[in-house]
């Protein structure tokens, strides 16, 4: 589904990633690990279009996306989540699921102003499944609180309602799951899977905790010093002498198997 | 040519100085505490009518009073900055820039009040010209002006190399998140930003005052070429913003010189939009300013 | 002090503060729902007051015009002209971060001010443009004309509010005011922010420009010192920050008050003692200054804070 | 609670000044206090002031005092108008004197003075366009049209022998006005303009201008721009730059501050050209004596003369109309200020209400010329020539 092919980024002198190519598959739950400053959130920003790579290429169904603009590729299919909580601060939860929505008719300045008429259903369209979103991450009893206001886990509750929003191909979560309880985190897995597996909607996951990791995920990408070190299963890349290496070798980085 | 530097060349590099001294302070603010100073230029009149003040009691060069209008102007900025810039700091910065907004409008109005709205002098009468080799005709008042800022940049310079508290204000500059952590004292580095920007703003505002006059829109007046000074030599970089209040100081005189044929460039009367168009052409193509100073 | 006096200044007052309610309607489509910092307001607004004064007067050998329109053609071509300014700068300027477009949008107003008072051809510079008609002119004399511009003013009020609470409670004012609190993220949700930045840019210069015509028809004289920044620009932002920036009937609520204590005080300046009332425009000053200071630090949401528009479906 | 006193404070304050003695008779005074033209206004509104003094001290105005009024313009048409509403309606003046600048003027005209049928007189409003409002007549001014100034400083230049000028005139109402007839009337007479500068005030430098000024050979610079602004940086920077030694001026450069500024010898050969009234007319020195005597100093400033007598004018109006109707008002201004009658000078109020009992028709005859309004409103007047002489100016020849 998505393809990086051979990509670099480079911040002043430093190189962030260098030339990494990897697959992200169809229906999969792929996660993306790696040690801190491996460039795990830089790749996702590089696949959202928030960055620029200096070199090579992404494609998404095998088309080149490199050129499209973050709100391009966005109407391409794919919605992300950021690491830090980006909401829409001074939008109530609801606001903010329904923002993040494609809405033509609604955005359109004419519309607005002198045909209010076009734009009812799809608002209604747009509010039923806002709705449904929230009902499904248990939002319902701050729907109408503003986002700004949230705990940091309902914030990042809020990320992934507005991911699912755009009704996308597939789903970039950046550690959906720091700052989350445990009871909500694996709620949270739940339904991870279960939009997996009954929507049919790709998923590819950030995480530090590689149980969780192993819990969710059919494919794992580890990444270290801004390259793909290795890919594989859960298992096969935990045992892995590379990635072992790379995680403690550095001594500078805390472990985090 | 004569005619090209005596009446273009030296005057431009008199108000690129005032524009240097006033740029390196609204440079500096931007760059550590991140936001627009718009009552640097009504800073600049406050510290002008202290020394003009001063210039009423003691009948001494009034050059030499510049530390009174200085002390006036470091006080004021200190005592804004605390009560009402720094309750807003933890807000977007767009709060403090409309809260400066309304400080210069304070600065203004306290001027008023205080020393009336009439146009003051410091002096009367022509001071003569220096002559040099019978062609070149340079005012004393921009001799003093152009050779102050020269030395103001030397001991900047320093300040900002050698001492501790200099090297901490360049790297709060550089990148404040990466200061804060390596435990550098931010209150001390803020201090010292109001003291050195009010001060050299104080300097900048008597020499735009010996220049002509004093009024209370002096400094006002000034602002906007300042900005365009600070941004083109690159928001925190002191440095930067010296050499672009003399690009833009010469950029506005010499836009009107008679380049091609005998007419003027740019017609006079266009002259203050010139800071204005290179400001704006800067913004969009090069934010970060000719010496690679920080984007906000 | 008679009852009838009090009347019109009253009128007079409603009439200045209903074209100050339209700025601000327009600076907080700009600011409050689009979180552009426009400080070029008074370039904006002087556009349109030219632009109408140019199309509605009759013909004169010292200016372009001779056009003699009526007033309405006029406001829409104000709108229309400085809609375009609006255009042409946001084209240039919207992707510049808030303080910069501060700093843009004064530079382009301060050219803006250079253009009119230097292209006499065109304004009749310094020297001004004079006999500019008010609309429905001819149905009353004297002081009774103000009552009719009154009105006049607070139709025009009206249709803004309209189209500005249109525009706030829609989806399109959901998602900019998605993109004001986070571009990044509203970005990623396939938002383009700079088409919506654009479109802000243009509706509220053109709003500006609206504004900027009504007082030439109020003033029925115009010359460059309607445009000064300080009684434009400035007075305006202050009015949104008191008023509740992101609320429209905070836009107008702000625009009224703070124009009412902006006018009214100088009827108590004026009865200070003779040395102090000489420098009572001084203390005015000084007071909006601090005004400001308080609203900033204690009133920071306004009179009428921003709120979210209710949800039509939930009812059924 | 709080907010409850705060407001009842301000009522008392806002009813102690209303609730004034029942026979004081406001005059309403509109100037430009804050804004471009702030630096000329202290002088004016002392001038405004004596005019009300001198009338409280000789008798008072309808048998009771005369009360000045201030508003102030701000210098902005939003301004002007908001401060003449409070004027005209809250105030409830039945005269304005004022403001000084033309926009200012017109606007507060237009949108408020005129529609509540008060009479208005401006002191310097001297754009053309006053001429052909449709005032009703109720606007007048005492300063001749620019028109009329750049037509005699044209010959004034011509008859002094001066073939060839530079010029350069500030870019607003004033500059363009005075400078634009002075091109015409002066080509027209033969004379040469070898160059020719626009200025933006408020700028620190002009040297560039000066520059492109001093290029041809003309023999004097002619300067149409105020000494507290650029006319005064102009001319010291030109100096400075030993590039003109001689200047010729408006009534905006006559000011004691050029002097001040750039000392009197260096203008020893400059003269200036100023509203003013006949050579016998022993008005003037009569107001400036007054002035000094009350203020110590600044009577020889720029528009004092034009501020006085339109105050004074305003006042006698009231007077002779013998009360506060506004349509009245504005006939008798119009009979105090023109001859037929007894001509009553600057500080004769007791002669003048004396007159009026009589039954008499008085003619004012003002420090700045007589004031002969035609059917615009508007006055031709009298145009001194002036040379400095020692601190002030020196009046050496009138030009009709």
């Amino acid at each position: 589904m998505i393809e990086l092919d051979k990509i670099c980024v480079d911040f002043g002198g430093l190189r962030a990633i260098d030339h990494a190519s990897f697959k992200i598959d169809a229906g999969r739950i792929t996660g993306l690990i790696g040690p801190n400053g491996a460039g795990k959130t830089t790749a996702f920003n590089v696949i959202a279009g928030a960055i620029r790579p200096s070199a090579g290429r992404v494609l998404l169904d095998g088309k080149d996306i490199t050129a499209l603009k973050p709100h391009q590729r966005a109407k391409a299919g794919l919605a992300r989540t950021f690491q830090i909580p980006h909401e829409f601060g001074h939008l109530s939860v609801l606001e903010n699921l329904m923002a993040s929505a494609s809405a033509p008719e609604g955005e359109n300045v004419f519309n607005v102003i002198f045909r209010r008429g076009h734009y009812q259903a799809e608002e209604r369209q747009i509010y039923e499944t806002a709705r449904d979103t929230v009902r499904l991450l248990e939002l319902d009893h701050v729907i109408d609180e503003k986002a700004g206001n949230l705990s940091g886990g309902q914030k990042k509750l809020v990320e992934l309602g507005r991911a699912l929003m755009r009704n996308p191909k597939i789903i970039l979560l950046d550690e959906i799951g720091a700052g989350i309880n445990r009871t909500l985190l694996s709620k949270l897995a739940d339904k991870i899977l279960m939009l997996n597996r009954e929507r049919g909607l790709t998923f590819c996951l950030i995480e530090h905790d590689l149980d969780y990791v192993s819990k969710l995920c059919d494919h794992v990408l580890v990444m270290a010093q801004g390259s793909l070190l290795t890919e594989g299963s859960v298992e096969e890349v935990r045992n892995d002498e590379r990635v072992i290496e790379a995680y403690f070798g550095g001594g500078k980085y805390e472990a985090q198997l | 040519m004569i005619e090209f530097v005596n009446f273009y060349l030296f005057p431009a590099l008199a108000i690129g100085s005032i524009y240097a001294l006033g740029a390196v302070g609204i440079s500096m603010i931007f760059g550590i505490l991140r936001f627009a100073h718009f009552a640097h230029g009504d800073l600049m009149t406050l510290g002008t009518y202290g020394v003009l003040a001063m210039a009423a009691i003691v009948p001494v060069n009034p050059l030499l009073l510049i530390p009174f209008g200085m002390a006036l102007t470091i006080v004021s900025a200190l005592l804004v900055d605390r009560y009402f810039y720094k309750p807003l700091r933890e807000l977007p910065t767009i709060y403090t820039v409309i809260s400066s907004f309304g400080i210069a409008l304070v600065f203004r109005s306290i001027v008023q009040l205080v020393w009336g709205s009439q146009n003051q002098v410091f002096s009367t009468g022509v001071k003569p010209p220096l002559v040099l080799f019978d062609t070149f005709r340079i005012s004393v008042l921009h001799l003093q002006a152009v050779i102050s800022t020269a030395i103001i940049a030397v001991l900047l310079h320093y300040f900002l190399t050698v001492t501790r508290t200099g090297r901490s204000m360049r790297a709060v500059a550089d990148d404040p998140e990466l200061a804060e952590v390596s435990g550098l004292d931010t209150a001390k580095v803020i201090r010292w930003t109001w003291i050195i920007g009010a001060a050299l703003a104080a300097i900048a505002g008597t020499f735009a005052a010996l220049n002509t006059s004093a009024h209370p829109n002096l400094g006002w007046n000034l602002l906007m070429p300042m900005f365009a000074a600070a941004i083109l030599g690159g928001i925190g970089k002191p440095m930067g913003a010296m050499a672009g209040g003399f690009i833009i100081g010469l950029a506005e005189e010499l836009s009107s010189y008679h380049w091609i044929g005998d007419d003027a460039l740019i017609s006079p009367s266009y002259k203050t939009a010139v800071a204005f168009v290179l400001m704006i052409g800067l913004l969009i193509f090069r934010p970060q300013g000719l010496f690679k100073g920080r984007l906000l | 002090m008679e009852l009838t006096g009090l009347f019109f200044y009253a009128v007079s007052l409603l009439i200045l503060g209903g074209i100050y309610a339209i700025l601000c309607l327009a600076l907080n489509v700009q600011w409050g729902m689009g979180g552009l910092f426009n400080a070029g307001i008074a370039g904006f607004y002087g556009v349109g007051a030219y632009t109408s004064a140019i199309l509605t007067t009759s013909a004169s050998s010292k200016h372009l015009g001779g056009f003699g329109l009526p007033v309405p053609l006029g406001l829409v071509g104000a709108a229309i002209l400085a809609g375009l300014a609006g255009w042409a700068v946001a084209r240039i300027c919207v992707r510049l971060k808030s303080d910069y477009l501060a700093m843009a949008s004064i530079g382009i107003a301060e050219i803006l001010r250079l253009v009119i008072v230097n292209e006499s051809w065109l304004t009749n510079g310094s020297l001004g443009l004079s006999r500019i008609p008010r609309p429905l002119a001819d149905l009353t004399t004297g002081r009774m004309g103000d009552i009719v511009f009154l009105g006049f003013v607070w139709f025009v009020v009206l249709l803004v509010y309209l189209a500005a609470s249109r525009l706030h409670d829609s989806p399109w004012g959901r998602s900019l005011r998605a993109i004001r609190d986070n571009e990044a993220s509203a970005a990623a949700a396939g938002k383009n922010v700079e088409k919506f930045r654009i479109q802000t840019f243009v509706i509220g210069c053109a709003i500006m420009g609206i504004a900027g015509a009504l007082s030439a028809h109020y003033f029925r004289f115009l010359s460059p010192t309607a445009t000064d920044p300080l009684l434009v620009t400035f007075l305006v932002w202050v009015m949104l920050m008191a008023g509740g920036s992101g609320n429209n009937k905070g836009a107008i609520l702000g625009a009224l008050t703070i124009w009412t204590l902006w006018s009214v005080t100088e009827i108590f300046t004026n009865r200070l003692p003779p040395e102090w009332a000489t420098r009572s425009s001084f203390i005015r000053m000084l007071l909006v200054g601090l005004l400001l200071q308080v609203v900033l630090q204690r009133f920071r949401s306004g009179l009428l804070p921003e709120k979210s528009p209710p949800v039509k479906f939930r009812q059924e | 609670m709080k907010k409850l006193t705060t407001f009842m404070a301000a009522a008392a304050l806002l009813g102690s000044g209303t609730a004034a003695l029942a026979d004081d008779t406001k005059i309403g005074i509109l100037m430009d206090i804050t804004g471009p033209i702030a630096n000329f206004i202290p002088p004016l509104q002392n001038a405004a002031d004596l005019a009300v003094k001198q009338v409280n001290e000789q008798g008072g105005l309808l048998g009771g005092s005369a009360v000045a009024v201030y508003g102030d313009t701000t210098g902005t048409a939003q301004g002007a108008v908001d401060a003449a509403q409070k004027l005209v309606n809250v105030e409830n003046v039945p005269i304005i004197m004022g403001s000084l600048m033309s926009g200012t003027t017109i606007a507060a005209a237009e949108a408020a003075i005129i529609p509540a049928g008060v009479p208005q007189i401006s002191p310097t409003a001297t754009s053309p366009a006053m001429t052909f409002l449709e005032d009703n007549g109720l606007v007048f001014r005492i300063v001749p049209s620019d028109n009329y100034q750049g037509e005699i400083l044209a010959k004034m230049v011509m008859d002094e022998g001066i073939k060839k000028v530079a010029l350069t005139y500030v870019n607003n109402d004033y500059g363009v006005g005075i400078g634009e007839t002075f091109i015409d009337a002066y080509t027209e007479a033969g004379g040469e303009i070898v160059a020719e500068a626009k200025h933006e005030e408020k700028k620190d430098s002009y040297r560039s201008e000066l520059a492109s000024l001093a290029k041809g050979d003309a023999e004097a610079l002619v300067v149409i721009a105020y000494a507290g602004d650029s006319g005064g940086k102009i001319v010291r920077q030109a100096i400075e730059g030993g590039l003109f030694t001689k200047f010729v001026g408006t009534d905006g450069l006559r000011d004691e501050l050029l002097i001040q500024n750039v000392g009197a010898d260096a203008l020893k050969t400059s003269f200036f050209s100023s509203p003013t009234s006949p050579a016998e007319n022993p008005a003037q020195k009569a107001l400036h004596d007054a002035f000094n005597a009350a203020y110590g100093e600044g009577a020889d400033k720029a528009f004092v003369d034009q501020t006085y007598d339109a105050t004074f004018l305003a006042l006698l109006a009231i007077e002779k109309a013998g009360s506060t109707d506004r349509a009245k008002i504005a006939e008798a201004l119009k009979e105090v200020a023109m001859a037929p009658g007894e001509k009553v000078g600057p500080g004769e109020w007791a002669k003048a209400i004396a007159l009026i009992k009589e039954g008499k028709d008085i003619d004012y005859e003002g420090a700045s010329g007589s004031a002969e309004f035609d059917e615009n409103g508007d006055v031709g007047g009298y145009i001194g020539k002036f040379v400095v002489d020692g601190d002030g100016y020196k009046q050496v020849e009138i030009v009709e």
